[in-house]
C-alpha cells in the first residue's frame, strides 16, 4: 500500500465477500426449490430467494468495483484519494441501503414493500434485476455520483494513466446507463427495449471496461511487464468489446416485439463478442509468460489467469452457443440462459473482483506483498473448488436446458413446462450438489483470510 | 521503420469505433421506434381497456411475478412462460383469473406452487387483461409452440 | 508504388497494426453479411430479383467510380508524402475527401427516394439487407472521411514526412477497406441476379 | 504490371485504377443490358473478386508484404466469394 487513503477499499472488500456468501446461500435455497418445490414455502418463496440471489450479486460486484477503484486509482494517479471521508461515508450509506433492501425482501411481502416505498409515484420495481425499491435506486444513483466525483477528482489531480481513464470511463458508463432503470412505460416492448440498455450495456459493455482496467492493473503490478504494452492491449480489447457489444445488444431483440431485422444484426455482431474475450485470454497468458519478476502473491496471478479463461468460456463460448437467432428461437428463456449467466458472471465479474481482492488484501492488512504460504495454499484450493464446481453447474444446467428445449419446444409432442421440469430434475439435483461444493470452496476461500496469519510472508523461490 | 503497433492508434480506434457503433445502434433504435407501432399492440393501450392493462402491469410488477415466470422469455425459469398464456388457456381471461385465485395458501406438498396473492376480482381482471395484451404483441412467432 | 520491390518488402502491412486488426474485424462482419445475403436470397429468389430492379444502378455506378477514384487519390497522397511533397499530399487527400462527399450525396439521394416511397428496414427481406448493408457501409464512408480529414489536417501542419508517415498509411488502409467492401457490395446487391 | 505500366508510360497505380474503372463499367453494362443468369452472375462476381484483389495488392500495398499479412484480403475475398457463388449456383434450378 503506497497511499494511506487506499485503506478505504478494505471495508468495501469485506462487505462484498459477506454479500457473496449471502448470494451463494440463497442460490442453494433456490437450487433446492427447483427439486423440492415446497422447500421454505411460503416463508421464502422462490421469487424472494432469487431477488436476494441476483441483487446480492449485483450489489457485491458494485461494492467490489468501488473497492477496487479506491485501491487502484490513488496508486495509478500517484496521489492520495480526493476525500477518504466521503468514501467511508458512502460505504455505510450503500451498505445500510443494501441491508435494508434485502431485509425488506425477506421480511415483507414484495407488494407491501412496494407500497411503503411508494412505488406508485414512480413505478420502477418488479423488473428482473431492477427489483430494488425506487428509493433504493435513487440511493444507488447518489452513491454512484459521490463515488464518481471522488474518483474523478483524484484522477484529475494526479497522473493520468490509461488504466485510470478506462476505469473512469467504465464507471461513468455504469452510472449513466443505470438511469434507464427509471424509465418504465406501460408499453411492455418499450419497457423491455430500454431495460436492456441497463442490463446488456452494463454486463456486455461498460463493465468490461472496468474488468479490463482491473485486470491490466493487477498484471502491471504482478508481472512487471512494460506498462506501454499492457495499455495498448487494453485499448484494443475494450475497443473490440464495445464494437461488438453495443450492436450485439440486438441478440436480446429477437422475440420481444422488436422488428425482425434485429435477428440479423444481433446474430452477426454478438457472434463476434467472443473475440475480445479470446484476445483477453491471449493477452493475459502472453503477459504472464513475459513477466519480468515472480511476484510472491501466486493466488492473485492464478485468479487473473482464471478470469481470462473463464470469462472466455462463460461469456464467450457459452454466449455464442445460443446467440444465433435460429438457435435462440428454441433456447430463449430456458436453462441454457441460466447456464450461460452463471459461468459468465462467475468467470468475468466474480473472478476479476476476487483477483483484485486477492492482490490488494494482503497489502491492506499490512503485508509487504503476499500472504503466508499456508494461506496461499488455502486460497488456491478455493480457486479450484469454486471454479471446477462452477464448470459443473454450467454443464448440468446446459444439459437441463438442451433437454428442456427439446421436450418442450422441438419434439413431436411438445410437453407442458411443469411436466418437462419433472423430467429434467436429475440435472437439477446434480447442479445442487455442485452448488454445495461451490459453497465449500467459498468457505475455504474465507478461511484463507484467517489461516497462517502469524506465519512469515511467502517469498519467491529464486 | 516506424513502430508497427502504437498505443495512440489503439486509443483512436477505441474512441472512434465506440462512437461509430454507438451511433449505428442509435440509428437502428430510431428505426425500431418507428416500426414498433405496427408490432407492439399499442392500440390496446390507448383503447378502452388501456387503464386496466396499465393497472395489470403495475400489479405484475409489484408482486414480482418475473421472479418465477418468464414473460416473452425474460425473467426467471422456475415457472411457465406467460407471454402466450392467454392463448394457452384457450383465449380466456376467466381461465387465467380462475387459476390465480385457486392457488392453495400453504402450497402443494413436495411440489412447486404459485403463492396465493388474495387478489380482488378487479385486480385479477387487470392481470388477465395485461397478459392478453402481451399475447397480442408480434413476437416473430416466438414461442415455438403453445407450451411456451 | 514506383519504388523498388526488394526495398519495400516488409513483414507488416502499411500503417499501424492496430488499424489492421480493426480492418480485419470489420471485413469479417461484412463477409458474414454478404454470405447471409446470398443464402437468404436462396430462399426468396423471386422477391430479391423483383426488388433488385427498383434500385438505382446509375447511382451505384457513379458511387463505385467515386470510391475507386478516391482510393486512387489516396494512393497518390501516400506516394507524395513518401517523397516529402506535403503540399501535393494534402491536395490529393482533399480530392479524395471530395470524392467521398460525392458518394455521400448520391447515396443520400437514393435514400431520400426510397424513404419517399415508404421503404424501410421492415418493408421486406430484400430491403432489410439492402438498407442494412448499404447503411452500414455508408457509416463507414463517413468514418473514413473523418479519418482522412484528420490526416489532411495533420499533413497540412507538417506532422508527416518521408520518414514518419504511419498515420497517413493507416488512414489510407482504412479508406481502401471502405472501397474494397463496396467493390463486392455493388455487384452483389445491385447487379447479380 | 510494373513493366506494362512502364511501357505505357504511366504509374502502376494509375494502370490499376484504369483497370478497376473498366471492370466496373463492364459490370454496370451487364446490369444495364438486362442480362441475368448464372453464368453472368458468376462472371460479375469473379470480376468483383479480381477488383478486390487488385485493391488489396496494389492500393493497400499487401502485394509488397511478406508472410501472413499478405493473405487476409485474399482470404476475405476467397471465402465469401465461394459462399456467394455457391448460393447463386443453388438458386438456379
Amino acid at each position: 500500500m503506497q497511499y494511506q487513503s487506499q485503506a478505504v477499499a478494505k471495508p468495501y472488500f469485506i462487505a462484498a465477500i459477506a454479500l457473496f456468501v449471502a448470494q451463494v446461500l440463497f442460490g442453494l435455497i433456490m437450487g433446492l426449490q427447483y427439486v423440492v418445490g415446497d422447500f421454505l414455502f411460503p416463508e421464502i418463496p422462490f421469487n424472494v430467494a432469487r431477488m436476494v440471489h441476483t441483487n446480492a450479486l449485483i450489489v457485491w460486484l458494485l461494492m467490489a468495483f468501488m473497492g477496487a477503484s479506491y485501491y487502484l486509482v490513488p496508486e495509478e494517479a500517484e496521489t492520495e484519494l480526493y476525500s477518504p471521508a466521503l468514501a467511508t461515508l458512502m460505504f455505510w450509506v450503500f451498505l445500510v441501503a443494501a441491508a435494508l433492501t434485502v431485509a425488506g425482501y425477506l421480511l415483507l411481502s414484495y407488494s407491501t414493500l412496494a407500497e411503503i416505498t411508494m412505488n406508485k409515484l414512480l413505478p420502477t420495481m418488479g423488473r428482473e434485476f431492477l427489483e430494488q425499491p425506487t428509493i433504493t435506486k435513487i440511493g444507488i444513483v447518489i452513491v454512484a455520483l459521490a463515488f464518481l466525483f471522488n474518483v474523478g477528482m483524484t484522477i484529475l489531480r494526479g497522473r493520468k494513466t490509461v488504466i485510470n481513464l478506462v476505469l473512469l470511463l467504465g464507471l461513468t458508463g455504469l452510472a449513466v446507463f443505470f438511469l434507464f432503470a427509471f424509465y418504465n412505460p406501460v408499453n411492455l416492448v418499450l419497457d423491455k427495449y430500454f431495460w436492456w440498455w441497463v442490463v446488456h450495456l452494463w454486463v456486455e459493455g461498460v463493465w468490461e471496461l472496468i474488468l479490463g482496467a482491473i485486470l491490466a492493473f493487477v498484471l502491471v503490478k504482478t508481472t512487471g511487464v512494460d506498462r506501454e504494452v499492457i495499455e495498448k492491449w487494453l485499448y484494443v480489447i475494450i475497443a473490440m468489446t464495445l464494437i461488438t457489444g453495443i450492436v450485439g445488444t440486438g441478440h436480446h431483440y429477437y422475440w420481444i416485439g422488436t422488428p425482425e431485422y434485429w435477428q440479423w444484426w444481433g446474430s452477426i455482431f454478438s457472434a463476434m463478442e467472443p473475440i475480445p474475450f479470446f484476445m483477453m485470454t491471449v493477452f493475459a497468458f502472453n503477459v504472464v509468460n513475459k513477466r519480468r519478476r515472480d511476484h510472491p502473491n501466486k493466488p492473485a496471478m492464478l485468479w487473473a489467469l482464471g478470469t481470462a479463461v473463464m470469462a472466455f468460456l462463460g461469456a464467450g463460448v457459452w454466449g455464442f452457443l445460443h446467440t444465433l437467432s435460429p438457435v435462440n428461437y428454441y433456447t430463449h428463456g430456458s436453462q441454457i440462459t441460466a447456464a450461460h449467466g452463471h459461468m459468465a458472471f462467475y468467470g468475468a465479474y466474480v473472478m476479476i473482483n476476487i483477483t483484485i481482492i486477492s492482490y490488494a488484501m494482503p497489502l491492506l492488512r499490512g503485508r509487504n506483498a503476499a500472504n503466508s504460504a499456508k494461506s496461499q495454499i488455502w486460497e488456491m484450493w478455493s480457486f479450484w473448488l469454486m471454479t471446477i464446481s462452477m464448470v459443473f453447474i454450467t454443464l448440468f444446467l446446459t444439459g437441463a436446458g438442451i433437454l428442456q428445449a427439446y421436450l418442450q419446444r422441438m419434439g413431436e409432442n411438445p410437453q407442458p413446462f411443469m411436466v418437462v421440469q419433472e423430467h429434467i430434475s436429475l440435472f437439477y439435483w446434480l447442479r445442487e450438489i455442485a452448488g454445495v461444493i461451490f459453497l465449500i470452496g467459498l468457505v475455504v476461500y474465507i478461511a484463507s483470510f484467517f489461516v497462517g496469519q502469524n506465519d512469515p510472508e511467502a517469498t519467491t523461490a529464486n | 521503420m516506424a513502430q508497427p503497433f502504437t498505443k495512440i492508434m489503439a486509443r483512436n480506434i477505441f474512441y472512434g469505433g465506440t462512437a461509430f457503433f454507438f451511433l449505428l445502434f442509435l440509428a437502428l433504435t430510431f428505426d425500431t421506434m418507428g416500426q414498433l407501432p405496427q408490432r407492439d399492440n399499442r392500440a390496446a393501450l390507448s383503447g378502452e381497456l388501456g387503464p386496466v392493462i396499465a393497472q395489470g402491469k403495475l400489479i405484475w410488477e409489484e408482486n414480482n411475478c418475473i421472479g418465477c415466470h418468464t414473460l416473452l422469455g425474460e425473467g426467471a425459469y422456475f415457472a411457465p412462460e406467460l407471454g402466450n398464456v392467454y392463448t394457452r388457456y384457450g383465449n380466456s381471461t376467466d381461465a387465467i383469473k380462475g387459476f390465480i385465485a385457486s392457488r392453495p395458501a400453504e402450497g402443494i406438498p413436495g411440489r412447486r406452487s404459485m403463492p396465493q396473492f388474495n387478489f380482488s376480482d378487479e385486480e385479477l381482471t387487470a392481470i388477465a387483461e395485461f397478459l392478453k395484451y402481451v399475447s397480442e404483441i408480434n413476437t416473430a412467432n416466438w414461442p415455438p409452440n403453445i407450451q411456451g | 508504388m514506383t519504388a523498388d520491390r526488394s526495398v519495400l518488402q516488409s513483414n507488416y502491412p502499411p500503417g499501424d497494426l492496430a488499424i489492421w486488426i480493426f480492418i480485419l474485424a470489420e471485413l469479417t462482419v461484412f463477409a458474414v453479411f454478404f454470405a447471409a445475403y446470398a443464402f437468404t436470397r436462396l430462399q426468396h429468389v423471386e422477391l430479391f430479383n423483383e426488388y433488385q430492379l427498383t434500385l438505382d444502378r446509375e447511382a451505384a455506378l457513379i458511387n463505385t467510380l467515386a470510391l475507386i477514384t478516391s482510393s486512387y487519390f489516396v494512393v497518390r497522397a501516400v506516394s507524395a508524402i513518401k517523397v516529402d511533397d506535403r503540399r501535393r499530399c494534402v491536395h490529393w487527400l482533399l480530392a479524395a475527401i471530395s470524392m467521398g462527399l460525392l458518394f455521400l450525396i448520391v447515396k443520400t439521394f437514393e435514400y431520400v427516394h426510397h424513404y419517399s416511397e415508404g421503404i424501410n428496414l421492415s418493408s421486406n427481406t430484400f430491403y432489410m439487407f439492402y438498407l442494412s448493408l448499404t447503411f452500414f457501409h455508408f457509416m463507414h464512408v463517413i468514418m473514413g472521411m473523418v479519418i482522412l480529414a484528420a490526416i489532411a489536417v495533420m499533413a497540412a501542419r507538417g506532422k508527416y514526412s518521408r520518414q514518419e508517415h504511419t498515420g497517413i498509411e493507416s488512414g489510407a488502409s482504412y479508406w481502401h477497406m471502405v472501397d474494397l467492401v463496396w467493390l463486392i457490395l455493388f455487384p452483389l446487391v445491385y447487379v447479380m441476379r | 504490371m510494373k513493366r506494362l505500366s512502364e511501357l505505357l508510360g504511366i504509374r502502376p497505380c494509375t494502370l490499376i485504377y484504369l483497370l478497376l474503372i473498366s471492370f466496373s463499367l463492364t459490370t454496370f453494362l451487364v446490369a444495364k443490358m438486362g442480362f441475368s443468369g448464372l453464368g453472368l452472375s458468376l462472371m460479375v462476381l469473379f470480376l468483383a473478386l479480381i477488383k478486390g484483389q487488385l485493391v488489396g495488392s496494389y492500393f493497400m500495398g499487401l502485394g509488397r508484404v511478406r508472410g501472413i499479412w499478405r493473405w487476409p484480403v485474399f482470404i476475405w475475398l476467397f471465402i465469401p466469394g465461394i459462399l456467394i457463388g455457391m448460393a447463386f449456383y443453388l438458386s438456379y434450378p
